[in-house]
């Protein structure tokens, strides 16, 4: 087990790199906890992968070092690092059967044939697989499969962290339930270092302590996957993390009151009442807005949004544009000064009506301005 | 996989079918027919049953050739195989290095089979030639037209000259179709150079080393060109293989019964040998998946 | 008027991939067919567009038979699940490719995928090649395609599946969009309930081959006809408890019993499966007919907002969700409340007894 | 055209109009009724194609087996091929 | 370190590998009176007579174009005959297809010389002895299969469902196949082609039994050279090497896409 430490790491294809643009990992400097269960979530080439390579010692960053429980290892080969890698699909030694798939890392490191019996029958009866002990692994299904190789990775009492490349990817969804599950308890039950890369964010949220949201080749925010979805710290990761992302609305704020603008800037009036549309603030927003630079936006989570059916004093009108039943719960689209919003509600709610009042519950208000959050 | 089912695929195939049943079942119907009469000569011929066949399977000369011939193919084998494999592992993965060692590699196969003969004359003949006069140079008498053993030596080097580009062609092509994620996990999982060797790249071979054992084997049981060119068959009948005995008789002693008789032994050992062959290449392409 | 299937029958290799399928598509109607991977989906788009032919049974297109006719005759378009586009076209001449062979008019042509590639955001794109394309571009350069002519019927057999989360969210809404505007007949599959809702219309449940349930979407998802159904159309899996109901009493497992209430009443005496989905089970009592129930957790999973604990009750693996973040020791027993109101009541052989109201 | 030079004779003709004859059955056959692909004592999943050739093509062994092995008349090898072609097609 | 170790021994093996060859480069560079006379391990006197003589004498240069005539003749046969059947094959099932692929490689697997005489026969009833088609036809017993097994593996590796979406989008078969199909397999095409032309270029047997002079092909120039007069080794060596160069250049051509021929393992 290690703590890693990824000392102002970066790195790009390019050989010679001009400008930040030729960098698929930008500045990373962080350091992530003996024992943590992090993920590593993204969109497809947010340079996740490469980071992973970059910690697994299949790739050696341009600049910056790598530590392991303040031990340098930038330039190790994987095999020295201590780590084990699960891949996108699973790799097996076709010939062996499960029980020696299991003990090939243990053997290849010279543990006597007593221990590497113990150790991989202990694994197997975690991941279920103590039944296929003595067959051959190729002839397995796809789930048995990549429980292999997490078993492979799993095997090594004394591995620095375990790295999961997308693993899930080939499992039929009713199976992810189940092996995400298995991984949640194998962690723990053994408290290992686990590093997991995904770009599904249920996958991420669910399975890791700590989540780093990436953009982009940097790394955007690291926190528990309640305080991504409670605070945002960009804009990205309000609109990455959370079904459906977050609400933004641009607005400027006029004494305790945050006045939304339309696209062009320009303050919108309310029909009826000749006023702005404004949305209350707290003493708190107010006076981080005051000190903010640039233009601001207003977000709010689509579940803190409340929307009634009737008029509700204080609350917004808008525009119903959409009703969407996701079964547990709907999502309903409206139309706020130009602006698309998004809230949910619960399944048995209200169906059917053209306008509804919004009314944005101060807690869960939060400003952002050059596309990060003002705290 | 699955595919459309459509006997109109038929007319596709049709082309193909009609230009190669032109060259092989006319021909093999004739073969059929000439293996059981006595044929003298143009409309003279008597039909004289199975008796060519038992002549032919009684024949001591063909037991010989046909031991020579699973001799020569075993050895051929036993050389080709496990050299093509190491020649692949030691070629470089990619850039210029890797083009060029493919085209030098290729060469040797895309010269005319007695061409091959021809240069391997040249290259072993005492007087002027290179391999020749070198072993005659370090004291052994180097002879390929008198002493029968080194008739072989020559044969079996000049096959595996010519055709271990193939397997390491091969090889070559399996090893550059394993993922990457393959050799990381190994890496990973402190494996050492032999293991990976074992547990990955041999296994992940298989597909196209079958191919390989199979192609050779096949191939060395047909040849003909080289060893006529180099040996004619000799010295004496000792590099006298199957397809070499066969055109003496036919050609050379223009015994057309016999000859046929001959062809169709020979043929259904072929055709036996390809079933197998068909049937662990489909299986190969199974387990590949 | 529309696209019937007529006691159709798939077979291949002597294994019954379909059977007994009868179902009717009406014009211009939005249709989901939902199942698990290797349910039949793929099989039963491929029949309705022509590519394979049946083994049994007809395909009626306004009445008309057309089980024999030619793919290239019929006026369809599909797209699949891998990105499917002509490698060596642009994406331009991708999107216009079903129209140049119907030897449309130039400028028509350039207006209906100038149109097609603005509703699918595709318009920087239109001279690149697939092969520079993300997948999600790639995607919707296939769709675009199956789009850009009026095809009677638009076949998507999961299009979404092998996209990033966020992106397949950004199509789900959009396609919708495109939907509403069509006459043609859409059919779509997919796995997951919670997209198969979103797209709404009618939906057809497939298991094994078989046709389990039709209808309304939505009126489905409330009343799913058998345990098979309900556990297709739930995600998370649909918990299952089983009781006894005796003397007005429902016993479940360990002791808990409950008296019969609302139009639980009805029923009689007999052996019953209950479902509940994982978002009825609540951490907290809601209203005083909640039925409490001391499980113990096996693992507690929180996504952002949600939490999801995964718990055992007498035997039986139960999911509940709840709304708001919740972190549970494992191992340890908490209390869980669920209205009776909630239950789904299926016989022991899994038939529907009782869908809540 | 002159086919003279195929040297005809009727055992040979009769041979191969019962090797056409076979082919024109099995695909009237397979067009009747499709055939699935099982797996007998053979140790292959085979189709009727496949057991037709496997059949024939170990007949052709047998004879020549009993042409080099034994003095009697071929006609025992036949009758014995024609056994094995039954056995290969029921339950190989 | 290790890098080099492999470099030495794959160095090695390539000197050894083109040794006789370059053998033979040697021999074709000098008369063969010097060949005779002196051993030496490299031409001393370079001379180019041999070439000379083999670009100015009609018996020796007309093999050459002989066997360039009916090698391109027979690629072009196998390659179009093949491509629709490699089609049917990779795409549709229908009665006897595995048998019918199987017999197709039967015939890539007969030795030649049990089909010799009946050969001989067949073509000298049609009056094809001696024509460049004849030879053509007769290698395209063992190159149509071989087309048609190459073929099959690339457009295996090409999804059908593009396919299904040319004929749903109103493709016929043909437009299908030239617009949209051929694109996409032209480097399985390429790598086909060379098959082809380079089985059909090393090939003797046939090719020596179907030809008596108009068509006769180099190889068997040379064979008769060998057995009848010619120990003149300077000017057999020259022809020799001058077999090599077509190959050569094609491979060179093709280098990049043979690998991926090798990989399906069809050859």
């Amino acid at each position: 087990m290690a703590q890693i430490n990824l000392n102002k790491i970066a790195h790009s294809y390019i050989k010679h790199p001009t400008g930040d643009s030729d960098y698929a990992l930008k500045l990373i400097d962080n350091i992530w906890d003996d024992g943590g269960a992090y993920a590593l979530l993204g969109p497809s080439g947010c340079g996740k992968t490469t980071l992973l390579n970059i910690i697994s010692g299949l790739l050696v960053p341009s600049k910056g070092r790598i530590l392991f429980d303040g031990k340098d290892v930038t330039d190790m080969p994987p095999e020295k690092r201590n780590i084990a890698q699960v891949f996108q699909f699973p790799v097996l030694y076709d010939t062996m059967s499960v029980f020696d798939n299991l003990a090939f890392p243990l053997r290849n490191r010279g543990f006597d044939e007593d221990s590497v019996k113990t150790r991989v029958l202990e694994i197997a009866e975690i991941l279920e697989l103590t039944p296929f002990l003595y067959k051959k692994a190729a002839g397995l299904a796809a789930d048995a499969k990549q429980k292999i190789s997490l078993g492979r990775g799993l095997v090594r009492s004394d591995v620095a962290a375990i790295l999961f490349d997308e693993p899930l990817t080939v499992i039929d969804p009713n199976l992810k339930w189940q092996l995400r599950c298995k991984l949640k308890e194998i962690h723990e039950q053994l408290k290992l270092t686990l590093i997991y890369v995904t770009h599904d964010q249920v996958e991420a949220l669910t399975f890791a302590d700590k989540v780093v949201v990436m953009y982009e080749g940097e790394i955007v925010q690291i926190g528990t996957p309640q305080e991504l979805f409670e605070n945002p710290s960009h804009k990205f990761v309000g609109y990455f993390i959370g079904s459906p992302g977050m609400n933004f609305l641009p607005c400027k704020v006029d004494g305790n009151i945050a006045v939304i603008q339309d696209s062009h800037g320009v303050m919108i009036k309310n029909n009826t009442s000749a006023q702005s549309l404004g949305i209350p603030l707290n003493d708190t927003l107010t006076s981080l807005a005051s000190k903010a630079s640039g233009q601001l936006e207003l977000g709010i989570r689509p579940l803190y949004l409340k929307v009634h059916p009737t008029e509700v004093k204080g609350a917004l009108k808008a525009k119903v544009k959409a009703l969407q039943d996701h079964g547990n719960f709907k999502i309903i689209t409206v139309i706020l000064a130009g602006h698309t919003l998004r809230a949910r509600l619960d399944e048995d709610d209200f169906t059917g009506t053209e306008d509804v009042w919004l009314e944005f519950p101060v807690d869960w208000i939060r400003l952002f301005a050059k596309e990060r959050l003002l705290k | 996989m699955n595919k459309w089912e459509d006997n109109k695929a038929w007319f596709l195939v049709l082309p193909v079918f009609v230009i190669v049943a032109f060259s092989a079942i006319l021909p093999l119907m004739t073969v059929v027919n000439y293996s059981i009469q006595d044929i003298f000569g143009p409309g003279e011929r008597v039909f004289v049953g199975l008796e060519w066949f038992e002549e032919v399977l009684a024949d001591p000369r063909l037991h010989e050739a046909l031991m020579r011939q699973f001799l020569f193919s075993g050895l051929v084998l036993l050389i080709e195989i496990p050299l093509g494999i190491g020649i692949a592992l030691l070629m470089p993965k990619k850039g210029w290095g890797a083009s060029l060692s493919l085209v030098l590699m290729a060469l040797p196969l895309l010269i005319p089979w007695n061409v091959i003969g021809t240069i391997w004359i040249v290259f072993t003949r005492p007087d002027i030639g290179l391999f020749g006069s070198f072993i005659n140079g370090i004291g052994i008498p180097f002879d390929h037209t008198a002493s029968p053993i080194q008739a072989w030596i020559t044969l079996i080097l000049m096959e595996v000259w010519h055709w271990t580009p193939l397997v390491v062609l091969l090889a070559y092509a399996g090893l550059r179709a394993i993922p990457e994620a393959y050799f990381q996990a190994a890496k990973i999982d402190g494996a050492s150079a032999w293991a990976v060797f074992k547990y990955i790249q041999l296994p992940k071979m298989r597909g196209v080393l079958t191919i390989a054992l199979l192609l050779r084997f096949m191939d060395s049981f047909l040849i003909y060109a080289e060893p006529f060119v180099l040996t004619g068959g000799g010295p004496g009948n000792t590099t006298t293989f199957l397809s070499i005995y066969l055109v003496k008789i036919a050609v050379g002693q223009f015994d057309l019964g016999p000859a046929a008789a001959f062809s169709l032994i020979y043929f259904l050992i072929i055709l036996l040998l390809s079933w197998l062959f068909y049937q662990v290449l489909q299986n190969a392409g199974k387990g590949d998946a | 008027m529309g696209l019937s299937l007529k006691n159709m029958q798939k077979k291949v290799d002597g294994e019954i991939h379909l059977t007994n399928i009868n179902l009717d598509f009406e014009s211009g109607s939005r249709n989901v067919i939902l199942g698990r991977t290797l349910s039949g989906k793929t099989s039963l788009l491929r029949l309705m567009a022509g590519l394979d032919r049946p083994t049994k049974g007809q395909l009626l297109l306004d009445g008309k038979d057309i089980t024999g006719m030619s793919v290239r005759k019929r006026s369809i378009a599909m797209v699949y699940q891998q990105f499917i586009n002509y490698p060596s076209f642009t994406v331009y001449d991708n999107i216009a490719s079903p129209l140049k062979v119907s030897k449309m008019d130039k400028k028509e042509i350039d207006r209906r995928v100038q149109e097609a590639a603005h509703m699918l955001h595709l318009e920087e794109m239109l001279d690149r090649l697939p092969s520079e394309l993300s997948g999600g571009q790639q995607q919707r350069t296939a769709i675009a395609r199956a789009i850009v002519r009026d095809a009677e019927l638009l076949l998507l057999d999961e299009p979404l599946v092998n996209l990033d989360y966020k992106l397949r969210e950004e199509l789900q809404i959009e396609l919708q969009e495109i939907f509403k505007k069509r006459e043609s007949i859409v059919v779509y599959t997919t796995t997951e309930p919670a997209e198969a809702l979103m797209l709404g219309g009618n939906i057809v449940v497939l298991d094994e081959g078989r046709v389990l349930q039709t209808g309304s979407t939505p009126d489905v998802y409330h009343h799913p006809a058998t345990t098979k159904v309900a556990e297709v159309f739930s995600d998370p899996p649909i918990n299952y408890i089983s009781c006894d109901l005796k003397e007005s009493q429902i016993q479940l497992g360990g002791g808990v019993a409950f008296p019969l209430s609302g139009r639980l009443k009805t029923l009689s005496d007999a052996s019953y499966k209950l479902g509940v989905r994982s978002n009825h089970f609540y951490l907290r009592r809601k209203n005083d007919e909640d039925i409490r129930l001391t499980v113990k957790v096996e693992l507690a999973e929180i996504n952002g907002s949600e939490t999801f604990i995964h718990a055992d009750f007498n035997g039986e693996r139960i999911v509940i969700q709840e709304v708001g973040i919740y972190s549970r020791k494992i191992g340890s027993e908490i209390e869980v409340y669920v209205n009776p109101s909630r239950f789904f009541v299926y016989s022991d052989t899994g038939q529907l007894v009782m869908s809540p109201s | 055209m002159n086919l003279e030079w195929m040297a005809w004779t009727l055992p040979t003709a009769i041979f191969f109009i019962t090797i056409i004859c076979i082919l024109i059955a099995m695909t009237t056959w397979q067009i009747i009724s499709p055939c699935v692909k099982r797996r007998g004592f053979i140790p292959l999943s085979t189709t009727r194609g496949d057991r037709l050739f496997i059949g024939l093509l170990s007949s052709a062994y047998i004879h020549l087996a009993w042409l080099g092995l034994t003095d009697f008349t071929i006609w025992i090898a036949f009758a014995f091929s024609l056994v094995w072609m039954g056995v290969v097609m029921r339950w190989g | 370190m290790k890098i080099k170790k492999r470099t030495i021994v794959l160095t090695f093996y390539f000197v050894l590998l083109l040794l006789p060859i370059y053998w033979m480069l040697n021999m074709s560079l000098r008369t063969n009176a010097d060949i005779l006379s002196t051993f030496s391990l490299y031409p001393k006197d370079i001379t180019f007579a041999n070439y000379v003589k083999i670009f100015t004498d009609a018996s020796w240069y007309s093999g050459y174009i002989n066997s360039i005539i009916y090698v391109s003749i027979n690629t072009l046969i196998s390659l179009f005959t093949a491509l629709p059947a490699a089609y049917a094959f990779s795409r549709y099932r229908f009665i006897g297809d595995s048998q019918m692929f199987f017999w197709l490689l039967t015939n890539r697997m007969a030795p030649a010389a049990v089909f010799l005489l009946p050969f001989f026969q067949l073509y000298s009833t049609f009056g094809l002895i001696d024509t460049h088609i004849a030879v053509a036809l007769a290698h395209c017993l063992f190159n149509v299969p071989l087309a048609v097994w190459i073929l099959e593996g690339f457009m295996s590796g090409i999804p059908r469902e593009i396919d299904e979406t040319a004929y749903i989008d109103g493709y016929s078969f043909p437009g299908f196949f030239v617009m949209v199909f051929m694109p996409l397999i032209r480097s399985g095409v390429g790598v086909t082609a060379f098959f082809c032309f380079m089985f059909s270029w090393v090939e003797l047997l046939f090719a020596r039994t179907l030809t008596t002079t108009a068509a006769k092909p180099i190889a068997a120039t040379m064979t008769r050279t060998v057995s009848a007069t010619g120990l003149d080794w300077g000017l057999l060596s020259a022809a020799g090497i001058l077999t090599i160069v077509p190959g050569a250049l094609v491979i060179w051509f093709v280098r990049n896409h043979m690998a991926k021929g090798f990989a399906m393992g069809r050859v």
